[in-house]
Parts: structure tokens; C-alpha cells; sequence
């Protein structure tokens, strides 16, 4: 008898709610939002927006947010693990994502006013470095999405221009390239096939621009494929410069309760593997054991 | 105004606010999910499955998605028993529900240890016995799949703590029922029916295995029939109660597993969906209850109609 | 313009001109999807499983649908052997595909008998034996779950036919691969790997199982993880061919199984749900094969690759 | 090498098809149609439209068809079979469908140019009787919906008045009392609760319409809850009339091959068991043994 009405009274009082959520380092939401639109932008790539303004107040780049696409079926039955892309007039937030399977085809097919739940602000975000010095973002594919976040937020507080080196495979998946120019960004574009900018990837011009900028620069932030992150995190340390990489993992929680997400750790002692939803997804380059990757 | 229903009920001598609690390796070590609810309010927490001494767990990728299910090869991560009591326990005062451990041992000696370590302390209230982890490279089976053995592990948990003994059975075997009254005879109080089955699924484009621990345990809804039979299985063949876990998303899922006999169910996989998804049964089954005027749950445990 | 590649296979003895079949009891006495293709460009066609006497089946409901799966209790409602051979079996000269008769009994007497009525017919190509029917009461698990058994039966039916004869072991064993050995010592020349998983479901408001017979064998996507690990099991314990089965879907599930070992795979449930599955199946490997460069799909057959 | 040209060559000639098709005693056919429409028009109860020009010209009245939502996702998993409710302009097939579930959820949540996969048409249909006698139709609930279809037809044979008996559980339930009129369909409604129409059952009408129109009346065509077609086929059979109900069933396939939509037959020695989805979903009321429904 008591017992229930103990719990009963939850339901009854949210600031019950409010009251336990202050025990957690950052507060986290799960809302039901609808979309305003959800478009083609590239080759199997689409961008999306929905209106929140409690996730856009909480949101720092390189965070991320795990996207459902409603109970009614039960597959998919995970949550999808999406990088905040970018907050527009503080109360929308846009999701840039890549068709590749079942959850992301279904996300593509959803409507202007359909709803989604998104559980979020997930994961630490990047940490931002000191203004005076030279910043390089270097994003391979949908690596873009969170480092766009991550420049729109540089572009406020950053004196130096940021640099950013930008690689896709051909020309058909070049995007945001007007957006990131908006951004008054020093932009290089890389496709492997050379149908657009330079012929190759992102890595091969690091060394050359190290040569010239390494001095005024501060720090590296990278997301990409993990061959491309490994290559940047291997100059990075060799030229001994500050570098965050952001990491993908399979998820199925995002919320560190389901140990799925393990990203071996560079011999760190009391802890073999990180969370990538808890301990990261951004990393300093040096906390990761590369060789495993 | 209708009076609350009565939904608290007994495992083996725990008595508990409801019959909701939490599995092991779905719900961490039970402070992740403050942010959405006061664990508080669940009937009781299992926590994340310990060993005696820390285990790394297995390389990723650990998990990947299955039609309606989820396929794990964690390896029973964990940071060990002793930094659980040491670190972990402490910061879990203001939780107000019973913490019952689940433990995991290669050794039937190391279970009894950790038996032993746990007896004296206070805020652990009861112990889920894993004999069924499938997961874990050469034979996590043997423990569960053969009734002696199983008996045996059992029998030396129960000797050496006065906690009540939960057994947490494995799918994976012909007959669970003899597995069943062999670990009742050996004295366990309660049965937990059941832990994940055995399953892998192939990267066609590599060859490869998905799990770099190529077989995996199969998780949620996709499992939901096969774990409500077993249940059903099981509490027709002992007498201590049986706890149902498997695919259980919502109250309605529980409900068929608490009708089939469950005096109790785990919410497993659906946390990792839905958060929420534990604390929104406790308050779906409080409304069911009243809807349907039961103002006991134990009215409907076991009240399946076979016509 | 690539050469055409080459699909077939040998199951115990028998070339099958791709690896494709439909599964018992998912695809008629043969002739029910003609509208819808040729069946005679199947590698082979399993029939509705029979008994020595017709059988009237589990009284309605019979079908339950799960997450991502499927619970049924037809109780091999069948029109006997007899009635088959000379009724049906004479309307299907047109399709120019070996059919194989899988048959079911509760005797291991009537299992020879009906062997040695096949024997000399010609039409059929071989016996597939189904040690495993898990839906029907009292026990149909008996022969499938202990290795002596399983070998008995196989052994009388080898005994009294010169036909290919393959066994379908059931899931619901603790150890699959000491009864896929004692089958293939026994002389079986092929094991299809698996038939259902034993499931239950419960209707909530009426508190009644949603099946009469109460107990159902569950198949559909929702088993697949758990086929493809028993399929895994089995290729590395017997050196006869397996045939997978277990909710293949499309050529990328056939796959998986072809991957991990199995020789040919069998389609089920998916007939119910796209009529034109297998034969979407056959198209798609081969357009895969074509893409692939594999010439010959024995190439892929247990390429497995554990890195 | 040999075989699979043999396999190639299906695909190669569509011809093939055609020839095969004509094995079987009706055609079926597998579509993927896009929704004209989709709209609620009562209590849970919602109408739907596609274009086939084909299956419109091979439907008959008392056939239904198999809808699959589509293969992105496997959940739910087997199609659902619904009556196909009425036919416009030979080209325009038309559902009626209550949401009682999953499937019907999902259904109800599609919108104009979303495409769904259809099989059929499916089943027996009825038989149309004689045109010069009365028929009387008997619809409980979603009973109505092969009922229109089938009333549709005889208005346009039938020289005599269709009476039809249309029940519901209340008011917010009732629909298609205008389209019925259109057809000059002598109509009674009747609400269980009374609170539109006469208070009652539909089965509650019989014994005083019989008193009257016994020796004027041909045949009777019941589709609704089983208690309800009980009720109809024990009255049918008392006063020897012909009568024909539409029976639902579980089915997984709707083709005759899973054996799941069985129905126990009245003394049948050589068939125990007919199929809904094969025998059916029309019986001569007499086929079906009523005990055990
Ligand atoms: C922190 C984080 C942020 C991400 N941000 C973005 C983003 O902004 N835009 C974007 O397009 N994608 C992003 N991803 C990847 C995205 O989550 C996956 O592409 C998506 O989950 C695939 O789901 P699916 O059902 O379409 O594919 P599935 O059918 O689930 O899988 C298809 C293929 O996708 C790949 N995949 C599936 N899940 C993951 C995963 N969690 N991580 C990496 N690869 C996966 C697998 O290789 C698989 O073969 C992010 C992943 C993480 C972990
Ligand atoms: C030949 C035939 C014609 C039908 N015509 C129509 C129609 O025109 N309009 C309409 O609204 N419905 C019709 N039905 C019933 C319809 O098929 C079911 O309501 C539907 O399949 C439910 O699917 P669901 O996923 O929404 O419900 P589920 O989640 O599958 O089940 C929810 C509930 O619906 C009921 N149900 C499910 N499947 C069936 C079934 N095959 N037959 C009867 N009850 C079922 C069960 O009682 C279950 O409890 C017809 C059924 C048959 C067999
Ligand atoms: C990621 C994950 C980790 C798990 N870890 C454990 C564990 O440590 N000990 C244990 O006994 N069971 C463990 N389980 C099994 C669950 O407790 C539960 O028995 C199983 O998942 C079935 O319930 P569900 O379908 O609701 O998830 C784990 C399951 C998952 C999915
Ligand atoms: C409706 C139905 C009837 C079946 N009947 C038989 C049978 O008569 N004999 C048999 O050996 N297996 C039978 N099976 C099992 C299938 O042949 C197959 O092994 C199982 O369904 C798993 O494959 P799937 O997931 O592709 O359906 C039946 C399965 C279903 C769904
Ligand atoms: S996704 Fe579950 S712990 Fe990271
Ligand atoms: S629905 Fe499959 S046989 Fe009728």
C-alpha cells in the first residue's frame, strides 16, 4: 500500500524529476520533437531539423544525441547515435546524416511535422582551446557533422582564422561547402577521385601546412573514418601538437550503461577500455590505442 | 477515488514495493539512470554482473542489432567486487530499494568467496548467481547446462551467506526444468528465468564475424516467446518463485510473464531504448491494477487460464 | 558480358541446381505459389511434412505473430502419405526440381515404414526426417534432444531407403553437436540446421496462451542470430553437408549461413510473407556471384573469415 | 553453369510468368501500389484508396487481399489481411479498416503517395444468387466492409430491394449510411446502446423480417463477430434458408500454404479443417461446425 503510493506520488510531482536529475555531472533529456524538414543534401546524405529549445541551450559541439524512431514498430529496436550538426536561432538543432542501413533509410523517409524521440545532450563535447592561437578541423565525410557544430562555436569566440580541411571520396558527396564558407572558414577540399578540389585525402595535406603553420597553431580536431583519425593522431603526436579526435563505437544505450561502446585505451592502467558515450566520443589523440583500431 | 493496489511481493524472503527490478548488465551500477527517475522507486536493482577480480571485457565491437534483438559479447566488463563494495556501493545511499549483486565466477570456489565477501555487508540484499553466461570465450555454458553442476555452485552460495540466493538459469539447454528443481533442492530461494541465448551474425561484405567474440547473447523482444515458455516451464516444475526476464519492453510484457507465474520480471534491453522503460511499467501496472480493480498483484501471478 | 556462375551444390548425394529450398510446411504440397514462379528453378523443394496416418492439426488459433517472428502450432496437420503419394505427387510432374518428403512420426517403426514406402518412389529425390516438431503435445521433442535417439531413428531410416537421407535436428538441445555427430555416424548424409524454437505468448485480457495447443515453435527473423550460431556449431562438429535454416529473409541472410558452412539454406516463413522470396534468393545470389566474380559458389561455402 | 542460365532466363522473359500463372484456377497478383488516400471516417475506423486497374477487373465481391507495410522493417513481420470493401471507376480499390493493433496502427499513419504492397485478390468471394428473389445482408462492425462491395454488385443484377441489417456498438462507430442509400439499400441500423438507430443487435431484427419476407427471401450474407454469424447460421438453418457468412481467421500467408487459418468443419470426414484464406473467407453456413467457434 504505502509502497505504491510512494511511487504514485512520482508521477504526480515533476520537480521530483528536476530534484534527482541535479545528482548527474550534465543534465540529459528525452523528448519526442517533430521535424521541420528533412531533406537531400548529397549523395545518400540528408539533413534534418526539429525545434527544441531546451537541447539547444544544452548542447555543446562533439555531443550527440540517440534518435528513435518511435515504439509502435520494434525494428529498428536501438536507438541511433547522431552528432549534434549544427543550432540555428538558439532553438533549432539539425542532424547531417548518412543513409547506410535500416534505421538511417527509415530516417530519411520521415516527413515535415513527423515526430521523433532524441535522448540528449549526450557525451563530453570538445573542448575548445585558446582563442589567440590557430585552430584546424579536419573532417573526413560525415566526419563533418559535429565539426561544423564545432566551427559555428569557434567562429564566435576565435580571433585566428580557422582552418579546415575537408575530404570526400567524389565530387557527388561535396556539401556545406557555401555554409562552412559563411563561417568565413580557410577551407581545403579533398576528393579521393579528384572530381572536385584537390585530388587525394585530407591527410595528405597536413604535412605540408604543418611545415608553414606549426608554431601558430594550437590544436587539431578531427572525425572521420578511423584510418584517416589514426594517420592525424600519429602527426599529431610526432609534431607533439594538442588533437582531439571525435569516435564512432556501436551503441546501444548511450548513456554508459550497456558497455557496447568500448574504445581500447592507450595503456591506461585502472581502465583497459573507454566508453565512447561516457568517456568521449571526443578523445585526446594520445588516450586511444591506435594499433588495435 | 479508487484505494492503491498492493503490488509489493516476496523472492525468496526479499519482500519488495513491486515487482519490477532491473537485470544485471542493463541498468550499470545503478546511479546512470538518476537523471530520468529515482531508482528508489523500483521493487529492487541487480547490478551490472561482478567478478572477484576485475575483468576487461571482450574487444569491440560487442554488440550489434538483430531483427527485434540485440546480440552481446561484453564479457561481463566489470571493475570486480571488491572496488564495487569499495566505491561504488557508498555513493548509492540515497537509493532507497533493495541492491541485489549479480556475481560471475570460471570457479566454484570463487564463488563461494564471493559469497563470503558479500555476507557482511549491509546494503546488499540478496544474490543473483550467473551460471549462464554465454558470452565469455571457453564454456561460460558449463555451469548451467547440467543440473549438478548447477547444483553444486548453488549449494556452495547458499552455505556461505544468509542473503537470500537467487539462481539466474541459462536458455540454452534441453531440459530447464531439471535445472530448475536441482538448484531449488540445493537451496536457492529464487530462480531467474532467463539470461540470454546463444546467437552470432556474419558481416557479409568482410566474411567476418560481427562480434569480435564471434557468438553473442541474444537480448530482447526477438526472445520474448522463448523466455515466456521457459518461465512457464519452470514455475510448474518448483516451488520457490521464479522471476521472468526476457524481451519484457512494457507492463503489457510484463503482465504476460506475471500471469504465466512470475512472481517478479527484469527489464533488461528496454532500458537502453527507452530509460524510462522500468519505472513506466511500475506506474502502467499500478494503473492496470486499478483498472481492473486487482488490489493485490499476487492475484494475478500464476492466473493463467488454460480454459 | 560475364559467364554465367555456377550455383549448384551436392547435398549427400544429390546435385541441387542451386542452394536454395524451400522449407517444410512453409510452401505447400509444392504447387500452392506456381502463379508466382516457375518452381522448378528452385535447387530443391522440401513438402509439407507428413505421417504414415493424415493428421488434422491443432485446433485455431495456430498462428501467433511475435517481434519480428513467428510462433506457430499447426500441429503438422497433413493428409498422410498414402494420399500424398498418389494424389498429389502425380500433379507435379511439370515442376522439373527434385522434391524432397520430410516426414514425422512417434514411432520409430512408422519412421521406417515410411521410408520404405518412399523407397520406390521415384519422384522423390530424398527423405528429409523431422526429429524435432516441437509443437505437438506429449512430446514431440523425444527424438531430437538425445543423441541415442536421434541416431536410432536416422539409422532405421537410412537402413530402409537408398535415398539421400537428411536429418533436421531441433534447437532446443544444450549440446546440438553430440546429436548432429550420432546422426551422421548413423549414417545420415545431410543435416538441416534448424527447425523452430519452442515459444509461448499469452493473450492479456483474457489471461488465456494466444495458441490452443499453448506451446508454438517460433521462426522468423527473430531466431536467425540463434540458427546461424547452431549452423556454426554443427559445420565444425560433422563433415556431411548442413543445410541452414532459420529466418532467412533475403540473399544477404542465405548468406550469412553459406559463409558460416552451410551447403544450402532453406527458406521458410519468408514464403508466407513475400511469395516470390526463394526465387528472389536464387536471382539475388546469382547477381551477387556475377558482382562478386565468384565463379563457383563453393567458393563461399564456410569462407568464414575469424581474422 | 548449365542450371543457372535455366534460372537466369525467368528473369530474361516475363512471358514465363504468364505461362505458369495460368496453372492456377484464379490469378493473384503482387502490387505495390502508392495510397490515393487515407482518412478517418468513424471511431477508429479509417477508409483507404490505391489505384490497380488490374486487381479492380480481377476482384470479386467477399475477396480480400494481403497488405504488407513494406520490407525496411521487419516489424510487424506478416501481412494482414483485409476484404476488399469497394471498387470506383474499375481502376480505384477502396479498404475499411478498424486500428485494433500494430499493423493497423501503422497502416492508419501512412499518407498520400506512400506505397504499401498488396497480394491478392485472395479467397472465394461470394456467390451472387438469384437475381430475382430478395437478399438480405447482415453486417456487424467491420463486417461492412466486403458487405459493400457485395452490395454494390447485386445493385446492379438484382431487380429486387437489398435489405440490409447494419449494426454497431454506439453512434461513433456508425458509417456509411449515405453511400449505403445511395445504393437504394433498404436499410435498418441498429446500436447496442441505442444511441443511434433501434436499440439492439442486428440479429435481434431477424425473427420479425422472416415472419414477413421468409418466402420472398433467396439468401443471406452475414459477415461480422462470430457470435453474431452464429446466431445468423442457426436461424438460416431452422427455417432452411440459404445463407452465407464471411469468416475472419489468424493467417500468415492468405495463400493456402501455412495452414494457419483453420476453421473446424461441420462433419467433413476427408477435410477436419477448412482454410479461411483458401476454402474461404465465404462458407455456406452449414460448412462450419459452430460449437467450437
Ligand atoms: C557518437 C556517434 C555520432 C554519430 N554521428 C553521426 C552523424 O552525425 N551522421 C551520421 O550519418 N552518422 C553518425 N554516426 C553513425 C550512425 O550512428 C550510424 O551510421 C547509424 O547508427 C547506422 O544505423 P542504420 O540502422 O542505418 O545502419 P545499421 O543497419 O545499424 O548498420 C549498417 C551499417 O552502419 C554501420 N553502423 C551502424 N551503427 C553504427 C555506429 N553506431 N557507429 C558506426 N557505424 C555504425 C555498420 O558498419 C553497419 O554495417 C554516429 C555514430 C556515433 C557513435
Ligand atoms: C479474410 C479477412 C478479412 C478481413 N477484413 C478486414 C477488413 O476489411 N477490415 C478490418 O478492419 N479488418 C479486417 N480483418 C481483420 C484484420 O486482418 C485484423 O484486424 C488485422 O490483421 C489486425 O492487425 P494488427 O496488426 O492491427 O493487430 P495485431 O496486433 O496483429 O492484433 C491485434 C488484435 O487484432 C486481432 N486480429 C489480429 N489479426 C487478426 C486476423 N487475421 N483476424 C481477426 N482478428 C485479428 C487479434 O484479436 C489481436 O488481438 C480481416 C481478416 C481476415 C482474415
Ligand atoms: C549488454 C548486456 C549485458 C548483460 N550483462 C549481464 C550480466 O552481467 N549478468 C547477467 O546475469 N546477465 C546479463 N545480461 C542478461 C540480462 O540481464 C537479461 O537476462 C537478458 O538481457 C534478457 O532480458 P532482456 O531481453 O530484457 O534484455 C546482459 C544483457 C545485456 C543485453
Ligand atoms: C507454419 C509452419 C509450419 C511448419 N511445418 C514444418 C513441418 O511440417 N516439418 C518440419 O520439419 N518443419 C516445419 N516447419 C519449420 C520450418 O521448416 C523451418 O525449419 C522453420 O520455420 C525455421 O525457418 P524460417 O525461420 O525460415 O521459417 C514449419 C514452420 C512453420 C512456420
Ligand atoms: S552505448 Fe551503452 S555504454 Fe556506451
Ligand atoms: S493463411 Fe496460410 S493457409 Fe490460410
Amino acid at each position: 500500500m504505502q509502497s505504491s503510493q510512494v511511487e504514485y506520488s512520482l508521477f504526480l510531482s515533476n520537480q521530483h524529476f528536476l530534484k534527482v536529475s541535479s545528482f548527474f555531472m550534465n543534465e540529459v533529456l528525452e523528448e519526442t520533437v517533430s521535424i521541420k524538414f528533412n531533406r537531400q543534401i548529397g549523395k545518400d546524405t540528408w539533413l534534418m531539423g526539429f525545434r527544441s529549445a531546451n537541447l539547444a541551450s544544452l548542447a555543446k559541439p562533439g555531443q550527440f544525441l540517440m534518435v528513435h524512431l518511435g515504439r509502435t514498430t520494434k525494428d529498428p529496436l536501438l536507438r541511433r547515435p547522431f552528432s549534434i550538426h549544427r543550432i540555428q536561432d538558439n532553438n533549432q538543432l539539425m542532424l547531417l546524416y548518412k543513409i547506410v542501413g535500416k534505421g538511417t533509410l527509415l530516417l530519411s523517409c520521415l516527413k515535415k511535422d513527423d515526430s521523433i524521440s532524441v535522448l540528449g545532450p549526450l557525451g563530453n563535447g570538445f573542448t575548445i582551446s585558446k582563442p589567440h592561437k590557430k585552430t584546424l578541423l579536419i573532417a573526413g565525410g560525415m566526419g563533418v557533422a559535429p565539426l561544423f557544430f564545432l566551427a559555428q562555436s569557434l567562429h564566435k569566440v576565435q580571433k585566428q582564422k580557422i582552418t579546415m580541411f575537408l575530404g570526400f571520396s567524389t565530387s557527388q558527396e561535396v556539401i556545406l561547402i557555401n555554409e562552412l564558407k559563411d563561417l568565413n572558414i580557410d577551407l581545403s577540399l579533398t576528393t579521393e577521385d579528384g572530381s572536385l578540389g584537390i585530388t587525394g585525402l585530407v591527410t595528405d595535406l597536413l604535412d605540408e601546412y604543418l611545415r608553414q603553420e606549426l608554431n601558430q597553431l594550437s590544436t587539431i580536431y578531427a572525425c572521420g573514418p578511423i584510418p584517416m583519425l589514426k594517420k592525424v593522431a600519429q602527426i599529431a603526436i610526432t609534431s607533439n601538437l594538442r588533437c582531439y579526435v571525435s569516435l564512432e563505437g556501436r551503441m546501444a544505450c548511450g548513456l554508459g550503461i550497456c558497455q557496447g561502446c568500448a574504445v581500447k585505451a592507450n595503456n591506461n592502467k585502472n581502465k583497459p577500455y573507454y566508453y565512447v558515450c561516457q568517456d568521449g566520443p571526443v578523445f585526446s589523440s594520445e588516450m586511444i590505442d591506435w594499433q588495435v583500431m | 477515488m479508487v484505494s492503491q493496489p498492493d503490488l509489493s511481493v516476496t523472492i525468496g524472503g526479499l519482500k519488495i514495493k513491486n515487482p519490477v527490478i532491473t537485470a544485471s548488465g542493463t541498468f550499470g551500477y545503478a546511479n546512470e539512470l538518476i537523471p530520468f527517475y529515482d531508482p528508489s522507486l523500483l521493487g529492487a536493482i541487480i547490478v551490472k554482473g561482478l567478478s572477484l577480480q576485475p575483468m576487461p571485457g571482450n574487444p569491440p565491437p560487442r554488440i550489434i542489432e538483430t531483427p527485434c534483438g540485440l546480440l552481446n559479447a561484453i564479457g561481463l566488463a566489470n571493475i570486480g567486487i571488491e572496488t564495487f563494495i569499495e566505491e561504488k556501493l557508498p555513493s548509492l545511499v540515497n537509493i532507497k530499494t533493495p541492491i541485489i549483486t549479480n556475481i560471475y565466477s570460471h570457479s566454484i570456489k570463487e564463488y563461494a568467496e564471493m559469497a563470503k565477501r558479500i555476507e557482511n555487508v549491509d546494503r546488499i540484499a540478496a544474490i543473483e548467481i550467473n551460471i549462464s553466461c554465454p558470452n565469455v570465450e571457453k564454456g561460460g555454458m558449463a555451469f548451467g547446462t547440467d543440473p549438478d553442476t548447477a547444483a553444486r555452485v548453488t549449494d556452495q552460495v547458499v552455505k556461505n551467506t544468509t542473503k537470500p540466493v537467487i539462481v539466474k538459469l541459462t536458455p540454452n539447454v534441453t531440459d530447464i526444468a531439471s535445472i530448475a528443481r536441482a538448484v531449488e533442492s540445493a537451496g536457492a530461494q529464487a530462480i531467474s528465468v532467463t539470461n540470454t541465448f546463444l546467437g552470432m551474425a556474419v558481416d557479409v561484405a568482410t566474411r567476418q564475424p560481427k562480434l569480435t567474440n564471434i557468438i553473442g547473447g541474444l537480448s530482447g523482444p526477438a526472445i520474448k516467446p522463448m523466455a515466456l515458455y521457459l518461465v512457464h516451464k519452470v514455475v510448474t516444475n518448483v516451488k520457490i518463485p521464479v522471476i521472468g526476464v526476457g524481451g519484457i519492453m512494457d507492463y503489457q510484457d510484463a503482465l504476460e510473464f506475471i500471469i504465466v507465474g512470475a512472481s517478479a520480471i527484469q527489464v533488461g534491453t528496454a532500458n537502453f531504448i527507452n530509460p524510462k522503460a522500468a519505472i513506466e511499467i511500475v506506474q502502467d501496472l499500478t494503473d492496470y491494477c486499478v483498472r481492473e480493480k486487482v488490489s493485490n498483484i499476487n492475484q494475478i501471478i500464476g492466473s493463467l487460464n488454460l480454459g
